[in-house]
């Protein structure tokens, strides 16, 4: 079994691997924005963040180098990279909507089989927000979740069809937790790849939607 | 020698919320607490205005700034994006002590701009066919959904800027812009924190993100770094 | 009989006259531009460009001074005064549209007896524009039309019907000649003051739309 | 010892306009003169490039930017706001030459800006009830007419800016600014005309006006101060 920090790390690992360079990434609240210390400097990879920043550099070092002015869309202190710019919420949302992001990396509740994510609202449950997710996912040219395979409580958040309130129409791309890589292919989902110690079998066992599987399966650790 | 800079806009914090009415519809800017008018909200929760419609991203967090106006219970009505980092206001969303519309953060920044920029309504993909627009009017262009949503407007805006010159021309710091430049064009009185008043020609031509224009009141900051 | 010259001019003073200290000022294409070289910085009246100036200053000195990426809605160099800035066309017209210009001066070529304008086409001559001019009839907070009191060819341009396309159904607020100033006044016109030297009975000579006369008639010269 | 800029995106002119193909919608900016990448027009000018639909708020004027590509028949439509000023454009729409679609200009700015905010279509005030607009769908808000607008895309847009630095981030010379940041967002490719290209870091964060996530080549202008 890995502890939450080496999924976590597994899982950012691989997103991080998933973005090509040159790209404009958005990082989405949680999980998504631990990717900013990972980006090394010669891939350019520039980070957009909703809060109005083109180019979110890593956490400062200490909180001296922190700048309550210049906080990401989880309202954590980061740096700004050379070359990044602000600019207002209008026109950062103008970008988000317009098509001009080319990969949105978000968190999720739950994924149905046709790619369908929810991620704002568990019913029942004290939610009182939405913020960026609905327009990064419905606008962003490609979605990348990044997830735990299963909630807390060991539920599969891979599943049939959402019960709860999905974000957009429109399906995510590629979905990576700690035990499965998964691309949307036409309608439905492909497991590409395995976490490194996760049978095909166990990720049947932790899955509720159907899925295709690839032809040769890469782990990745 | 220099001259301490004056604007005819410069206004003490309490005269500058004391134009703020009874069930006014007000704009405050921020996300977080970066680009948020503390020293306004603070000598607000001091005045027994009331019955506040607030159109802002949060809710501000517990006790501190829009948080404090919400347990004063100052605010009847909310629209915004994201209220669920404050606890209190999901308590008082729940209790019926405030009524709540969420938009899509894009949303609610792009209804805000077109409130100040003379566009009633405008359509956007964000949220269609989600519950969280099902009262809405949908319509496909080429095919595809998209949601009717109106502009907002405000009576007043409370917004945080950086340096302001005399005229009322406005900078911001960092992401400290947000929200701000779309709502000092969305209401009908515009009251600004800013951490400086310097003297006109001081602030390049080029680099005025917000002209005098939309600004009807300066109030300095107490926290010249803030 | 005035010259043309002391038409323009006598207009413009009287335009000057009507604008407010601290006002926001949009100056159309034509007649209206000349007014920018009449503001006395004590009254700071702020002019708007709609091709993104706001502090629209006098006509440079000589051609020297002039610099072509300083230039007003009607081509011409112009200056910046201080606290000037610049902006791009869609966030120029959110400001005409959205209500933020306190008046716009702007030329005509009929005014009708409700105070319709129509100012940008005469059908049949070779016209392939429309410019600014619906927006800043439409947003301005209060138009000011500035025209020649009739044609070249001495036909009356305050009508009773407009024959010409209409610029909006917004109706224009006050219309100032050579030789009369209009207010409207609910849903007709009133005239208010007189030209020196032109009679009540020549304004009616001259003037198709019916009109209301104020009980005090002052002269403007 | 100051090393010589180098961008990726940078380009000649002949091998930017190159880019561009027969049948392209193209988008150019500038106010008269002010903001024209009148370099790469004179380039494209130069091409057998022809069937062009134009965005630009004017035609150029007589031989001279767009109006030269007129004059060699490569622009068959045009949508903009004022070509009056250029005799040709005139002839050229009365001979049925150029099919030509007027909009008030801050319709057609609006409209660009909703192209590239993703925006489909927007209601405005402007040309309700006028001959402008009499084939359009009217709504009514409020009791107020307002006419329903479409958002334009282009393949191609065609700015000048002033400095860039070697990321392709943008900023302007004083109206120069006009069309030019919302065509930037509103194309599929953008080429953009520059006095000059500075290292990276050279621009301050907050002068910046157009990003360059927005910019795909950046061509030098010849003429410095142009």
């Amino acid at each position: 079994m890995l502890t939450i920090e080496e999924s976590r790390n597994r899982i950012l690992r691989r997103a991080y691997a998933e973005l090509e360079t040159g790209s404009v990434v958005n990082l989405g609240v949680g999980l998504p924005t631990a990717l900013a210390n990972l980006i090394d400097e010669d891939r350019s990879i520039h980070i957009h963040s909703e809060n109005g920043i083109l180019g979110v550099g890593p956490s400062p070092r200490s909180a001296e180098d922190s700048d309550p002015a210049l906080i990401n869309a989880g309202k954590q202190p980061v740096t700004l990279t050379p070359g990044g710019s602000f600019f207002d919420s209008a026109t950062s949302f103008a970008m988000i909507r317009g098509g001009h992001i080319d990969v949105a990396v978000i968190g999720a509740l739950q994924i149905d089989e046709s790619g369908i994510l929810a991620n704002w609202l568990v019913p029942g449950e004290n939610v009182l927000g939405v913020g960026g997710a609905m327009d990064l996912v419905t606008g962003a040219k490609r979605v990348l979740v990044v997830t735990t395979h299963c909630t807390k409580s060991g539920a599969p958040k891979i599943v049939k069809e959402c019960t709860y309130p999905i974000t957009a129409t429109r399906p995510v791309d590629t979905i990576i937790t700690e035990r499965a890589l998964f691309r949307r292919t036409g309608d439905g989902l492909q497991l590409a790849e395995l976490g490194d110690g996760f049978s095909l079998e166990s990720i049947y066992d932790s899955t509720d939607a159907e899925f295709e599987v690839s032809e040769n399966i890469p782990v990745f650790a | 020698m220099s001259r301490r800079p004056q604007s005819e806009k410069a206004l003490s914090a309490a005269d500058a919320v004391d134009k703020i009415s009874n069930g006014d519809v007000m704009m405050v800017g921020g996300f977080g607490q970066a680009g948020t008018p503390l020293f306004l909200l603070e000598t607000l929760a001091e005045t027994r205005t009331r019955d506040l419609t607030v159109i802002s991203n949060n809710l501000g967090e517990q006790g501190v700034g829009l948080g404090r106006l919400l347990l004063n219970r100052q605010i009847s009505r909310a629209i915004g994006s994201f209220f669920t980092n404050n606890p209190d206001a999901v308590k008082a969303s729940n209790d019926g002590e405030i009524s709540v519309e969420l938009l899509p953060q894009g949303t609610l920044a792009e209804a805000i701009r077109a409130g100040g920029a003379g566009i009633p309504a405008f359509y956007t993909p964000t949220g269609a066919d989600t519950e969280l627009s099902r009262d809405k009017e949908v319509r496909a262009f080429e095919g595809r959904n998209y949601v009717l949503e109106r502009a907002l407007r405000a009576d007043v805006a409370l917004i945080k800027a950086g340096r302001a010159d005399e005229l009322g021309n406005l900078t911001y710091d960092k992401s400290a812009r947000n929200f701000n430049p779309a709502m000092a064009m969305a209401a009908s009185l515009v009251i600004v924190e800013v951490s400086e008043i310097v003297p006109v020609g001081h602030l390049s031509p080029e680099e005025i993100v917000t002209p005098h224009i939309f600004v009807d009141h300066l109030v300095e900051s107490p926290n010249a770094d803030n």
